[in-house]
């Protein structure tokens, strides 16, 4: 499923986030001609956060494609490319944007394979910048990831280093299902090296980021960097915290938080998506079945409020920070 | 490649269907039109219709009896359905709605693969890539997108122009009212693909007559988005055979995307849940008897084919066949076995999921270890 | 919220609950001049399961509006008629054909009034069948409330018998907020006596149906009849089950279920939506932590797998089962 | 009412757009349209126009400031925003996309309500009801079916006919894509609804040039679906002005639905985030700069009205008002304070936002007991 080639030369310098799916994409193109990238401004521009720059010069037209102004068009179509063989990356320029879309991704998307009793794959990948933190307009700091995470069908994955963005979307294309890749916007911009030259996790499973003993903090996209930030600050207080950065959200790789929380005995989940029916929902249940004599306190939640994306100006108060972790963290020690 | 030669320039063609057959049997001319066909493809149409009616019946029959949960008839259609699939090559590809039988038989699919999601075994059940039918859409207007991008793969496999191949999507009158369906007028013209729209306009989308979608003619719409639109008697399948090859030959030689509007009706209720007598007049559906597809078939056939007697014996014995079976391999068909839910939800192995099978099998076992 | 109105005389005989939401949109529709009913054959032919059968004829094409064939119209027209001060209740026709209004549901409905803070007010009912059960083809026995529990500045009810069905329609009608209004359908054949006389419990709420002192199984819509039926098993058995009707999932009437829990120690939720970040994954994770210290038992859940809903002919091995509930009792029971 | 006599008779009218203002200022005189308008009214929109240019100028300055979050400039768009403003009576409503920046003037939105939601402090701003103009709208297309719903209202209120009123809902050319905006259509067409779709074709959406999303001019879709189109320069305020009047005028006599196609240019960026130079040529810009929507009323005015300098010096003056108060006014705009996202959710009480709105004060004021 992943590919595994190790490529000679590790060293990339650090690369920004953006840069490295592009890379990916890059790479994506080069090693299977059926491989294309559609959606509204990926060609000429390059994408609204040039993530898809220069792929229209060097690849053409007919692999990069500007397509009208419409989403279900745009995955419609990819379904169709699809099933004649072709392998289409489509870009939904926003994560609030994706809804046009639903009928086709829930409807058509993620059950043409199980329709066709297996006859039929549809490895499309949807790329969407998500989450909030940029002090953007109304639908432009959605986390739809419950929805499409609900969806039977569906694979969901969202990066959260430029490598593992380098390495996921390259899994995600060569996935023979069709996967719904989450980019956390705000951290577009942050470089770190890629490891171009050891072969990279398989892409449904998460990630250990730091060992720790006390609490187990599981993140993902663009939370991940806030766990690494709380884990470092409560260390200064001498708390040790596991963080786990779930890298997949379905599959959701229980069976890794499950052997941090038997060591640790507390959890905590954050996401900026409404904590209600949000991943953590899911987690908390799983985990307290399965450690159910072996937790120390409930699984706590962080996450957004059950209301709309807030203004630009009181995001900070919607958005998860590592006050609010470790105030989570806090009272999981306190039970 | 069953291409003919055709006078059509690629203009837009209505109000009045093109018609090459009348209600009476009798070939008509048309100037842009032919129905450039031996009679020995007439006599495979008839059988063809004749055919396709009779599974029809028998599901009817059988889903009355409990043994299909649902059947949505072509009964009436059955010309549309015959003379756009009999246009379509092997290379041509098929994007049906959930009614498209007549043209499931003219690619190759079983009457008992087909009759799979009706039984409520499958939600599938033929080879799509084999018979270049895809499977049938239950959301209305979907399948067009699809279609779309299919086209648009023709495009980039290099498949149009001389020898190229070309997509043929159905909707109904309803369906031309989904968003879906008009994005897909927006691309295949944006893109120039390789597409046919063909639209079944049988006069209702469930209790809705075609006037509480459009104001104007369904073959019009095109027009909007800068493509061609005909429209043709959908009960003549001499008639919907000529406009669709012509427009399949347009779309395969780079014209671009063409909208067939086949004037037709629903004959029977909407599915075996519908009662048509809420909302239509016996009136209207009787003046559409007369308008019968086959009937045309057989009156052409009595005059011109003397071996005719011979082949309608011939065609109600393979119609009785058919018909035995369907009843009995319906009646047979095994239900699915509890964990095939899980089978092909993803192509390669999803560990949450393989988890909730397991967690499934062991409770079923736990069944088994007590009796 | 709620209309509290009694009228003279409470019997009715014994009513279907289609007949009974029939019985209550003709109630809005009398009562106030600006309800509206609309959707796909929802007038000439009273709606494919007859609920607005007759509703046409006594209140005319004005009121009761058979629209063209598009999710999206319907719910976009609907928003549009609700700014002008309109109570439109729309008909979905089953469960999944939906997703073609998701935009138009989760980005203008369920955000108007906060967008506008408080200005517009777009109190559109949407009236969806759901669940299966009903031996039905593809996308006609979907469970799609997680999508709209989810969803900010909706609200999510579903009534399990024919008087809460005509109440609750009537209470979505005169809320201020969007309802999202899910209609049990494989329950819309069953009979009961209408209560008349009595006020309405709010529309919020969750009812206690069975009381009972050792598992507490928490249903709505579809399910609760599994869980009294399971009930009603298990107390052969010598068990004790409290059975607690949901009814409303957002807001999940979560003070209702610990106030149970705190007796019984165990919870069980049970619904047809895939357990996969379903409600119970929100009830788990939320009544774990209220009462961590009393739960006997995890909260197990009891639902679909996360697989496309099945053909017919293997549905009754998906949908929830007395035995399926009576297995998850079976097992709180043995921690 | 402000509703004018017109020629027009409902036909389509294309390609040529209707112009009643040359680029050089002149008059011209057309068969179905006329700029039936005083002196005084013209003078009203020199102002109008020149108003609303500053404040875009003004607010793509303080977003480059990081005063606001985002400005998207509707530069070179003035005429078709003021002309179709203009059109509007005070018992019509419009609703709008995110940039008709000039249209909320003339509705009597208040600069600085206009620019709390770039600002980031709100995501509306002002009153829609008491301004007839709607909140705007990102979701590309979204609006179109709100205000098809909102002209069947009209309908339902009894107000179309004599005294009627009508909706004006403006869209781009990029947004003619959307399914959404086709169900408009359809609606608007099945319903004979009172509106009139005002779309800007200002040649891009984002950087996908026109030609992307139709290859037909736009106000031929409205072909497709049997109401007729009317192309007019978008860049003529009197035209524009003229043929939204007759629209409207048609929508509230119960002619149904129109569209309208504004030919303008989008001279600026697509939002402060975009970069024109990756996509277009400088020349197209260079072009669209000499038919300038302004030069022209100036140019008419210098001649027609002995009074212009005066004008010209007033209108100066007060642009430069409008300027210094939206400057300090967004300055100085209050945050919202953080429990303030619990607000207005719901209508009525919610039990379970009302918990999170709960926790989340206990947990603001833990930090206060801190410090
Ligand atoms: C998106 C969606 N909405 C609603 C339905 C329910 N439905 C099934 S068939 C039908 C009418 C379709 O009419 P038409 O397109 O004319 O096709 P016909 O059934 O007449 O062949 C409707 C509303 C559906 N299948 N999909
Ligand atoms: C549904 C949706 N998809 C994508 C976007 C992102 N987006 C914002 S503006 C825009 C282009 C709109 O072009 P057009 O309709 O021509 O309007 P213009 O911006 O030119 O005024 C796009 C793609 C959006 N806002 N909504
Ligand atoms: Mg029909
Ligand atoms: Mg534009």
């Amino acid at each position: 499923m992943a590919p595994q080639r190790s490529v000679g030369g590790g060293a990339t310098g650090p690369v920004t986030m953006a840069r490295a799916i592009g890379m990916g994409l890059r790479r994506a193109l080069e090693d299977d001609p059926k491989t294309l990238v559609m959606g509204e401004d990926v060609g000429q521009l390059g994408g609204v956060f040039r993530v898809t720059d220069g792929l229209l010069k060097d690849f053409g037209e007919a692999r990069v494609i500007d397509t009208p102004l419409g989403e279900a068009g745009i995955i419609g179509t990819a379904v169709g490319l699809a099933l004649r063989g072709y392998r289409p990356v489509c870009e939904i320029q926003f994560d609030g944007f994706v809804y046009p879309a639903f009928d086709q991704i829930v409807s058509s998307l993620a059950k043409l394979h199980a329709r066709s009793r297996g006859r039929l794959s549809v490895p499309v990948v949807i790329r969407i910048p998500f989450g909030g933190g940029i002090g953007a307009v109304e639908h432009h700091s959605e986390s739809p990831e419950a929805y499409f995470a609900h969806t039977a069908g569906l694979r969901v994955v969202s990066p959260a280093t430029p490598n593992d963005a380098y390495w996921m979307i390259q899994q995600a294309v060569s996935s023979a299902d069709p996967v719904v890749f989450l980019e956390p916007k705000r951290r577009y911009w942050e470089k770190a090296e890629l490891d171009l030259a050891s072969s990279p996790l398989p892409m449904g499973e998460a990630r250990l980021v730091l060992p720790g003993s006390q609490v187990t903090l599981v993140a993902y996209g663009p939370t991940v960097r806030t766990a690494i930030d709380a884990a470092a600050a409560a260390r200064e207080e001498g708390i040790s915290i596991e963080v786990i950065d779930l890298r997949s959200l379905s599959p959701l790789d229980v069976d890794a938080v499950e052997a941090s929380v038997r060591r640790t005995g507390r959890l905590v989940v954050v996401h900026e998506a409404p904590v209600s029916l949000g991943l953590g929902a899911e987690l908390a249940a799983q985990i307290t079945e399965r450690c159910f004599h072996s937790l120390e306190a409930p699984v706590l939640r962080v996450g957004g409020a059950a209301v709309p994306y807030p203004p630009a100006r009181v995001e900070e108060h919607y958005l998860p920070d590592v006050d609010r972790v470790l105030h989570a963290v806090d009272r999981a020690l306190a039970y | 490649m069953g291409q003919v030669a055709s006078a059509w320039d690629g203009t837009e063609v209505g109000p009045d269907p093109v018609q090459l057959l009348t209600p009476a049997g009798r070939r008509v001319k048309h100037p842009s039109f032919a129905a450039d066909v031996t009679l020995e493809e007439v006599r495979g149409f008839y059988r063809d219709l004749v055919l396709a009616r009779r599974l029809d019946t028998e599901a009817t029959a059988l889903q009355r009896q409990g043994e299909l949960g649902l059947w949505p008839p072509a009964l009436g259609q059955e010309a549309a359905q015959i003379g756009s699939g009999r246009a379509l090559t092997s290379a041509d590809h098929a994007f049906p709605t959930y009614r498209e039988h007549g043209v499931a038989l003219t690619r190759g699919v079983d009457a008992l693969e087909l009759l799979r999601m009706f039984r409520g075994v499958d939600h599938g059940g033929w080879d799509p890539v084999a018979t270049g039918f895809h499977l049938y859409t239950i959301v209305i207007g979907a399948q067009t997108l699809h279609a779309t991008g299919y086209a648009m793969g023709l495009q980039r496999d290099g498949r149009v122009g001389d020898d190229g191949s070309a997509v043929l999507a159905y909707l109904g009158d309803g369906a031309t009212s989904q968003g879906a369906v008009s994005e897909a007028f927006v691309w295949a013209a944006a893109m120039n693909a390789p597409i046919v729209f063909f639209c079944q306009n049988n006069g209702w989308a469930i209790s809705e007559p075609t006037s509480k979608q459009t104001r104007i003619p369904i073959y019009q719409r095109a027009r909007g988005f800068g493509f061609p639109g005909v429209r043709v008697d959908g009960n003549d399948v001499l008639g919907v055979l000529a406009v669709t090859r012509a427009a399949l030959a347009h779309a395969r030689e780079g014209g671009g995307p063409v909208l067939v509007e086949a004037v037709t009706y629903r004959m029977g209720a909407h599915t075996t849940s519908d009662d048509p007598s809420r909302y239509r007049d016996p009136d209207e559906v009787a003046a559409w008897r007369a308008r019968d597809p086959i009937d045309r078939v057989r009156a052409l056939l009595e005059r011109e084919d003397a071996a005719f007697a011979g082949l309608a014996a011939a065609v109600e014995r393979e119609a009785e066949e058919l018909a035995e079976r369907v009843r009995s391999g319906v009646r047979s068909m095994p239900d699915p076995a509890p964990l095939d839910i899980y089978d092909d939800v993803y192509a390669e192995p999803h560990a949450a999921l393989e988890r909730e099978r397991a967690e499934h099998a062991a409770y079923l076992a736990s069944f088994e270890e007590v009796s």
